[in-house]
């Protein structure tokens, strides 16, 4: 018996980028032997060279639609939107990386291959269009990241980290693919195309079906950290190395979220009367904890590990409509948010240089009169985070409430509201921590060109997408219009 | 005033907005070591500015263009969700754009050059100016959301860096209770404009469009609990916000900690002008937009503003601080620009309008005096100060006439706000009226303890209270030049905001 | 005329702003001749009026729009006519002399120029007040007079009492402009109009006496009432004699006070319109005449027995204007004008010559230190007392008769006013008596110095004023602007001229009795009448009252709300929802124990809440099917 | 006789009810991580069983997938579980709270 190949619809240059990135992994994997350990900068610089290509074979997707590998993988412009996002996010990361290990002494080549790997994982799960192809990209992040989260070998908190994230994430796998197993047994295929194709609004009622998504959704959400499925993120950001917390805070979300758009608003439009509800709920609990419990934090990594779930839920909030219109916001937030938490978690790597405690508020006091420049972005990114104007945080959340109001979702808007304002306490807070007067001479080592200047990238994003959305918000609008 | 035409095809309001940014921008090149030079560039940008808002008075023309605006300006901003760039200047924002170039100026120039970090200080006060300026200008909800929110965060330092006692506690109330004023006018703005698009199918924020379609309907609220007004649950939207801003009573209590703590440059702009924002805001979006609304919520919000002027009054009666006891005398006063709004009539309002100005032009030269009696006696407690006069004549001389201006004296430009205000009021509400009366007597009683307690009776010995400099009566004549120009002949005021003001729906109805 | 007017209004103005701006810098003599010299330009101006007045011209001219929008149209417009020619003639007139005198009286003032500089822009507002066409510049006058009255009240401010007075007076005045702006509302907003030509012409829209004309008078008369110093209103009165006397003089005798009088006159077609209010006006007015009068019996301050007299005077003139008797209030205006300014001139030569103290019974034997000023006083003190062929006999008696010559209620008013007469005969020359001094017969040795000449030759005008001014026709002048006064017959004059005069004669015999022949029987009276006596001389308490009904409660409600209602209701519940919020916050806060197991725990919950949610859909759960 | 589809479902379902309870009882870390794997195998039996019966192969490809990407995991997990030991001496996840609130 033959099997023809060309069936299965193998196509490489759908999935160049991701490609690149896993060559290039491999590529470091053999410098590092050859590399001298003080010399382990180069690592970096290749890792970026590699993900710059990765990034310039990302641009051609745009405007396509290819599916590939019988269906497992598409080349669309959603994940073009996904590949330039988490790419640029891993240069930035791969850019602040080597001062932050070298300053804890973590500087193994090791880190940048993980560091691809979880990004080709990510970038999988964005172009993933089958329910294999979905768990190999979660999969794939996932292990790098557990291993990265404990990549500080000799800190206990770090290792704690990576056992909480590992065991949990384990955890949440199981119910991931145990919904799957369901999906699967309900309509009879694993890619997301055949199973659109099957679900009409006759399924509405199928048990193994709607039981599956639920146990789907249970896995997804613990990917994005939405509560009640949070609980591992606070310890696993606080414990593991700020720059991994940098790296997987924005990234790991971003994919999920991608995944979340195909099979929620691609695949399952025709009863979204019966995922509104449970989504809803998981976006106003993240609301609700997220936003409440990151007001009694003093660590600046949990508070804004809090913050995150909280934006969880604002991202989610743009699903609920299940329009293009409400994926487009979401998509548009994601992007904000990528820019404007990487630039927070930034400035924490910048000053987590100075060792563990950094990340306590109260080694933040002063910090205008000590170091203006990290002061100023730490605002720039807090108010946005906030969403005040003019920063790109507020026009996310000024899509995602249009998104909410057009589709007449009042409920879960008023929460949002509601706990916009309570998320002024604790991003202001971080900020009146910086305006107090400096009680103690402290004296951070002097931030790097390559740190400083990520961060005034970012922050200058953060502010000239607050004032010229537009642009972005149209690539959004392209991207989000989904459909089998 | 329609003395000449200015050139049509120049973005004379953009240009507002942009110099103080340039002037900001220059600053921001200076070395924080050249404070003097830094000094000049922040006034130099504010004198420009005004030179540049004084021909705009100049070149407006009443009655004139669409809807009565002028110099308009659109720019597609976000095309997909229909927000523009529109900016626009009418009878409502006119002379507040000349008070706003007007007090920054003031600012600047009362700013100490031994500040520190003057860079900084110079530097947020122009981006105030350009954000405050566009809350005037701004024609599309978004845009003007946009400033609205922006002018917090310059507000927000220069009060929690540059503040005296609990000023971290006081900024960070002052902006909690404004944002949560903020939100609801947010989802209000969304609403408005999906009402807009569901009604004629075409999403746009832009004032002029929507003004055109006053949202109408009514919410029947979930398991039958009766229903709601669509339009007046969006009046409550933005009325929330602006009531917080202005403020009415009771939402005021973030306002005695953020003028006392505020450096009197900032509390001049504070005081003076964001005030007058929330009233503006009052009469550009809720009366326009919501004309039923507004005539419906319009008595129970009046009733609110006369309560605000009593018991401004009183509270400001019994204060010893006298910023404290000044920032109690603008809540009172605020409460007739309130009352006067919302009587919805032509005289009411017009009377508001010239009330905020004088108002402005009151608090600002109230606070300047403020500011020369602690900078020269090194206290603000009333208790402590007495018989100022005996070595500062001038000083008293020109610190009476602000006082009688506050206490609304007839032939000084208090007294015509109030008077076409209590008589918009009377033909709305006669009570109210009368409360506003009784609020008229309380200011002559807290206006004379304030004066003669602090600058009659005899000084202690020995009197060492030094006679104001030429400079400080430089900063405060051209503010009692208009308390005399606008006392005595303010006709020019209605003459170049009555069009705009009959045109607002509120009257029409 | 159009030229004129302003220019009576002009001059004093360039006198104040003058001596405002440069005084300080300028020679005292020059400050003064300049402060007199304006008021003097404008008597000749106001003048210059007058004969064209008499020549029948009359002038309503706008000169420029206050504020004009809808028909809320007010432009500044003066009005000239009889009425408000007699009234700048006095001001100007009486108000040079008060000035004159000034220059000497105050020469060894530290503050001289900042009181020619107030005194002149007290004439430029009482002027407006009188000249302005329409209710809102009459207003704007009237609150410029009361400004001017405050200022130089509290002109001694490093004293704790004259602060405290020129307060009482400026807020009491403050309530009278509130009333005054509200009966321009009325009247805006029922005849549309606020200019008097458009006013009384369309006044007889209104029904009449009907609610709205009635609440038009009487809220004008509040302002009236605190202007001049009337019940209920009148306590701010006394304590204004802080000011310096010749301030009292212009102020708070010759002038102002009697602004309110000048108002009902000018506003006569609405109180003829609303007979209920003008009634008001009447017994206020003669009830008032009689509390002053009464209380002048009990007082050994020399000017405040001169203040009440004047409340009492001026009550008297509402009394005439309440009962339509326009012509004669206006008529003692002016007569009162003459001897009271003169009386209160002489008061202050007296009141120098003995270095500032005010108290009666340590004066005397002034006949030989101050003649002029003696004899001056004399001639006031007879004519304000109504004593025949005086000035005050003339138009007091006119009031006397108008009213009781009318049926009804206001004769028992003009039988108050009769004894108010003796009453003010009586106090009158008590004060004589005390303070001039019997004693001149035998004989006390200190020496006084008589004033200068600019002081007394002001005195002696005033004191001719004070003879003659009764012979001046007011009536027929008022003619064109009352109409015809009415007219009694020559028995009813000759007996009730009779009749008043005896009963001043009476006053005067009784104060020749105790106060200059026996002094001990004065002493016994006063035992005898201890309680009265003590109420009367503390004014009724009323000052007393008001300080606890009003002031006292004003401000402990003040202190409550700052004290209470702010911090602990207001900010309560603010702090309340913050705090609450925390406490949610503490509460999320626990679940984050730390443990792998507890997290799964939640993460599973999280799961079956998904589960349950499903099933629920399906219908599984018996209180709702889905599908 | 064939036995019918859903007794495997039922039996996966246990099986993975089985794991998640043991992961919550047990609190050696080795012990816990092989609970993950008795979930996961759950997973595969049910993918099996459907495979079977919609006789699709996809099922049976995706259970390969999972044990495969499973025996990652647990090279992975295993070397973090030492590694934790080695730097805590602990076996008891419990102990593992340096962070929480």
């Amino acid at each position: 018996m033959t099997i023809d190949l060309n069936g299965l619809g193998i196509d490489y240059g759908a999935i160049l980028p991701e490609l690149i990135v896993v060559g290039t992994a491999i590529v470091v994997l053999f410098l590092d032997l050859v590399v001298p350990p003080d010399r382990r900068g180069w690592l970096a610089a290749v890792t970026v060279v590699g993900l710059l290509g990765a990034l310039a074979a990302s641009f051609p997707l745009w405007g396509q639609n290819r599916a590939a590998f019988g269906d497992t993988v598409v080349a669309d412009s959603l994940a073009a939107f996904f590949n330039v996002l988490l790419i640029v996010i891993s240069i930035f990361t791969a850019l602040i990386s080597p001062r932050f290990l070298r300053a804890l002494e973590l500087d193994f080549g090791e880190y940048y291959i993980l560091l691809l790997g979880a990004t080709a994982g990510m970038m999988l799960l964005a172009a993933a269009t089958s329910l294999m192809t979905i768990f190999l990209g979660i999969e794939l992040l996932s292990i790098s990241l557990y291993v990265l989260s404990g990549f500080a070998r000799t800190a206990l908190r770090s290792q704690e980290a990576a056992l909480k994230y590992l065991l949990l994430g384990g955890f949440a796998t199981g119910f991931l693919l145990y919904g799957m197993a369901l999906i699967y047994g309900a309509t009879g295929s694993t890619t997301l195309r055949a199973i659109a194709a099957y679900t009409t609004a006759a399924a509405a009622s199928n048990v193994l079906l709607l039981v599956g998504i639920a146990l789907l959704s249970v896995g997804l959400a613990f990917k994005v950290s939405a509560a009640p499925f949070h609980m591992w993120t606070p310890d696993v950001y606080e414990g593991a190395p700020t720059v991994v917390t940098t790296f997987m805070s924005v990234a790991t979300k971003a994919a999920a979220f991608a995944a979340i758009g195909r099979i929620f608003i691609a695949t399952f439009p025709s009863i979204s009367s019966r995922w509104y509800f449970p989504l809803a709920l998981i976006a106003i609990f993240s609301l609700f904890i997220g936003n409440l419990v990151a007001i009694t934090q003093d660590n600046l990594k949990r508070m804004l590990a809090y913050s995150g779930i909280a934006h969880a839920g604002y991202i989610l909030l743009g699903v609920l409509p299940g329009t293009t219109q409400g994926f487009t916001a979401t998509l548009f937030y994601i992007a904000a948010y990528a820019v404007m938490n990487f630039g927070a978690f930034a400035v924490v790597t910048a000053i987590g240089a100075g060792g563990e405690q950094t990340a306590e508020l109260s080694y933040w006091r002063g910090l205008f009169y000590r170091r203006p420049f990290l002061a100023t972005v730490m605002t720039i990114f807090m108010l946005s985070l906030a969403g005040i104007p003019p920063t790109v945080g507020f026009f996310a959340k000024l899509f995602v409430f249009q998104a909410l109001v057009t589709a007449q979702i009042w409920a879960p808007l008023v929460v949002a509201v509601i706990m916009t304002i309570v998320s002024f306490y604790y991003y202001l807070r971080v900020i009146v921590v910086m305006l107090a007067q400096p009680d103690g001479a402290v004296t951070e080592s002097r931030v790097g060109f390559s740190t400083s200047s990520v961060l005034g990238a970012a922050a200058v994003a953060t502010v000239f997408l607050g004032l010229f959305p537009a642009v972005v918000l149209d690539w959004a609008s392209h991207a989000a219009s989904l459909h089998f | 005033m329609s003395w000449y035409t200015l050139p049509a095809n120049v973005p004379w309001l953009t240009l507002v907005l942009l110099l103080p940014l340039i002037g900001a921008l220059l600053v921001a090149l200076t070395p924080s070591v050249a404070v003097r030079v830094i000094k000049q560039l922040g006034i130099l940008t504010s004198v420009i500015t005004l030179a540049l808002v004084v021909a705009i008075i100049g070149g407006f023309q009443q009655g004139v263009g669409n809807l009565h605006l002028q110099f308009e300006e659109g720019l597609q901003w976000i095309p997909s969700l229909g927000i523009s760039y529109h900016l626009g200047i009418d009878g409502l924002s006119l002379f507040l754009l000349g008070l706003n170039a007007l007090l920054f100026l003031i600012a600047i120039v009362v700013t100490d050059s031994l500040t520190p970090r003057l860079k900084e200080f110079i530097l947020l006060l122009l981006i105030l100016e350009a954000a405050t300026a566009g809350i005037l200008l701004a024609l599309d909800l978004v845009l003007f959301y946009v400033f609205w929110e922006a002018m917090l965060v310059p507000l927000y330092f220069l009060i929690g860096v540059w503040g005296e006692g609990r000023r971290v506690y006081a900024a960070f109330k002052f902006l909690i209770y404004t944002v949560i004023g903020s939100f609801a006018m947010l989802v209000a703005i969304l609403a408005v404009a999906g009402i807009n698009f569901s009604q004629t199918g075409q999403l746009s924020f832009d004032w002029t469009v929507l003004v055109q379609h006053p949202a109408a309907g009514v919410w029947h609220l979930p398991a039958g609990l009766g229903s709601i007004g669509i339009p007046q649950l969006l009046f409550f939207g933005f009325a929330l916000a602006f009531a917080i801003k202005m403020p009415i009573f009771p939402l005021h209590t973030w306002l005695p900690p953020a003028y006392t703590a505020s450096p009197i440059p900032v509390v001049i702009v504070f005081a003076g002008l964001v005030s007058k924002l929330g009233a503006y805001g009052f009469l550009r979006f809720n009366l326009s937009l919501f004309p039923d609304a507004a005539h419906s919520l319009g008595g129970p919000l009046a009733v609110l503003a006369t309560i605000g002027i009593l018991y401004g009054a009183f509270m400001a009666l019994v204060q010893t601080d006298l910023k404290r006891l000044v920032a109690y005398a603008s809540m009172s006063h605020l409460g007739f620009i309130g009352l006067g709004i919302f009587a919805g009539n032509l005289l009411g309002i017009e009377g508001a309008l010239v009330q905020m100005i004088n108002h402005g032009v009151i608090i600002a030269a109230l606070f300047l005096v403020v500011g020369m009696i602690e900078r020269r006696a090194g206290t603000r407690d009333r208790g402590e100060l007495r018989g100022l006069a005996a070595t500062a004549p001038l000083f008293a001389a020109l610190f009476l006439v602000v006082s009688l201006a506050a206490l609304g004296l007839p032939g000084l430009n208090g007294f015509v706000g109030e008077f076409l205000i209590m008589l918009g009021a009377w033909s709305s509400f006669v009570p109210l009226a009368v409360g506003a009366g009784i609020g008229v007597i309380l200011a002559a009683w807290y206006v004379l303890r304030f004066y003669q307690g602090s600058t009659q009776e005899a000084p202690p010995q020995p009197a060492r209270f030094p006679e104001l400099r030429l400079a400080d009566v430089g900063v405060l004549a051209p503010l009692l030049g208009l308390m005399l120009v606008i006392g005595i002949s303010p006709a020019f005021f209605p003459a170049a905001v009555d069009a705009t003001v009959k045109a607002l729906p509120v009257i029409v109805r | 005329m159009d030229i004129l007017a302003p220019l009576v209004l002009l001059t004093p103005l360039a006198g104040f702003l003058v001596n405002a701006l440069f005084g300080r810098l300028l020679p005292r003599r020059v400050v003064g001749w300049v402060g007199a010299g304006s008021i003097g330009l404008a008597f000749l101006f106001a003048l210059l009026i007058f004969s064209q007045v008499l020549g029948g011209q009359k002038l309503d001219q706008s000169y420029f729009t206050w504020w004009q929008s809808g028909d809320f149209n007010v432009p500044f417009n003066l009005y000239v006519d009889a009425l408000s020619t007699l009234m700048i003639l006095v001001i100007t007139g009486v108000g040079f002399l008060i000035h004159v005198y000034s220059i000497g009286y105050m020469r060894e003032d530290s503050g001289y120029s900042r009181f020619f500089a107030y005194m002149n822009l007290f004439v430029f507002s009482m002027l407006l007040l009188v000249l302005s066409g329409n209710l809102v510049w009459l207003i704007i006058g009237w609150a410029g007079v009361g400004l001017c009255s405050y200022l130089l009240i509290g002109f001694w401010f490093e004293r704790t009492s004259a602060v405290l007075a020129a307060r009482k007076a400026f807020v009491m005045n403050t309530i009278g402009d509130v009333g005054m702006v509200f009966a321009a509302f009325l009247i805006f907003l029922n005849l549309r109009v606020l200019d008097f030509q458009g006013l009384f012409g369309r006044v007889h829209q209104l029904p009449r006496g009907g609610t709205v004309i009635t609440a038009i008078c009487l809220l004008l008369l509040v302002g009236a009432l605190a202007k001049s110093a009337q019940l209920p209103l009148q306590t701010w009165l006394p304590d204004a004699m802080e000011g310096p006397t010749p301030v009292s003089a212009l102020i708070h005798a010759a002038t102002m006070v009697t602004a309110g009088v000048y108002l009902v006159a000018r506003m006569h077609l609405l109180y003829d319109w609303a007979p209920t209010a003008a009634a008001t006006v009447a017994v206020i007015g003669g009830v008032t005449a009689f509390y002053a009068a009464t209380i002048g019996t009990a007082q050994v301050d020399i000017k405040r027995i001169l203040a009440y007299s004047t409340m009492s005077q001026i009550g008297y003139m509402f009394l005439a204007v309440g009962i339509g008797a326009y012509t004669a209030g206006m008529f003692h205006f002016m007569t009162h004008a003459f001897f009271k300014a003169l009386l209160f001139l002489a008061a202050g030569n007296v009141i120098h010559a003995f270095h500032e103290d005010q108290d009666i019974r340590h004066m005397g034997n002034v006949r030989a230190g101050l003649p002029i000023t003696f004899w001056t006083f004399l001639i006031g003190t007879l004519s304000i007392s109504g004593f025949p062929l005086f000035a005050g006999f003339f138009s007091k008696d006119e009031i006397i008769r108008a009213a009781l010559s009318a049926a009804g209620s206001e004769f028992w008013l003009g039988l108050l006013a009769l004894i108010t007469a003796g009453l003010t005969a009586y106090y009158m020359f008590r004060l004589f008596f005390i303070a001039f001094g019997w004693e001149w017969l035998a004989h006390d040795d200190r020496h006084l110095h008589e004033a200068l000449p600019v002081q007394t030759i002001p005195i002696v005008i005033l004191a001719a004023g004070a003879v003659v001014g009764g012979y001046i026709p007011v009536a027929s002048f008022l003619t064109p602007v009352f109409g015809r006064a009415v007219e009694v017959g020559t028995g009813a004059f000759i007996g009730l001229a009779a009749l008043s005069v005896w009963v001043a004669l009476v006053g005067f015999a009784l104060a020749y009795l105790l106060h200059a022949r026996r002094p001990e029987l004065a002493v016994a009276w006063r035992t005898r009448l201890g309680p009265i006596h003590t109420l009367v001389e503390h004014k009724y308490y009323i000052d007393e009252l008001y300080d606890r009904v009003f002031v006292r409660p004003g401000l402990a409600l003040a202190r409550f709300l700052n004290e209470v209602v702010e911090p602990r209701v207001i900010d309560g519940a603010v702090n309340a929802v913050a705090d609450f919020t925390l406490l949610e916050a503490r509460e999320f806060r626990l679940l984050q124990t730390g443990r792998v197991r507890s997290y799964a725990l939640v993460t599973l919950g999280g799961a079956v809440g998904v589960l349950l949610i499903v099933i629920w859909y399906l219908g599984y759960l018996p209180w709702r099917s889905g599908a | 006789m064939p036995v019918p589809a859903y007794s495997f479902l039922l039996l996966s379902g246990v099986v993975f009810t089985l794991g998640a309870i043991g992961f919550m009882v047990r609190r050696n870390p080795l012990v816990v991580f092989m609970c993950i794997e008795l979930m996961l195998n759950a997973v595969n039996l049910a993918f099996a069983a459907m495979s079977r019966y919609l006789n699709s192969l996809d099922g049976v490809v995706f259970a390969f997938l999972v044990i495969t990407v499973a025996a990652a995991e647990v090279v992975v997990g295993i070397a973090i579980i030492v590694q934790v030991y080695r730097a805590g001496r602990q076996m008891d996840v419990d102990e593992l709270d340096l962070m929480k609130d």
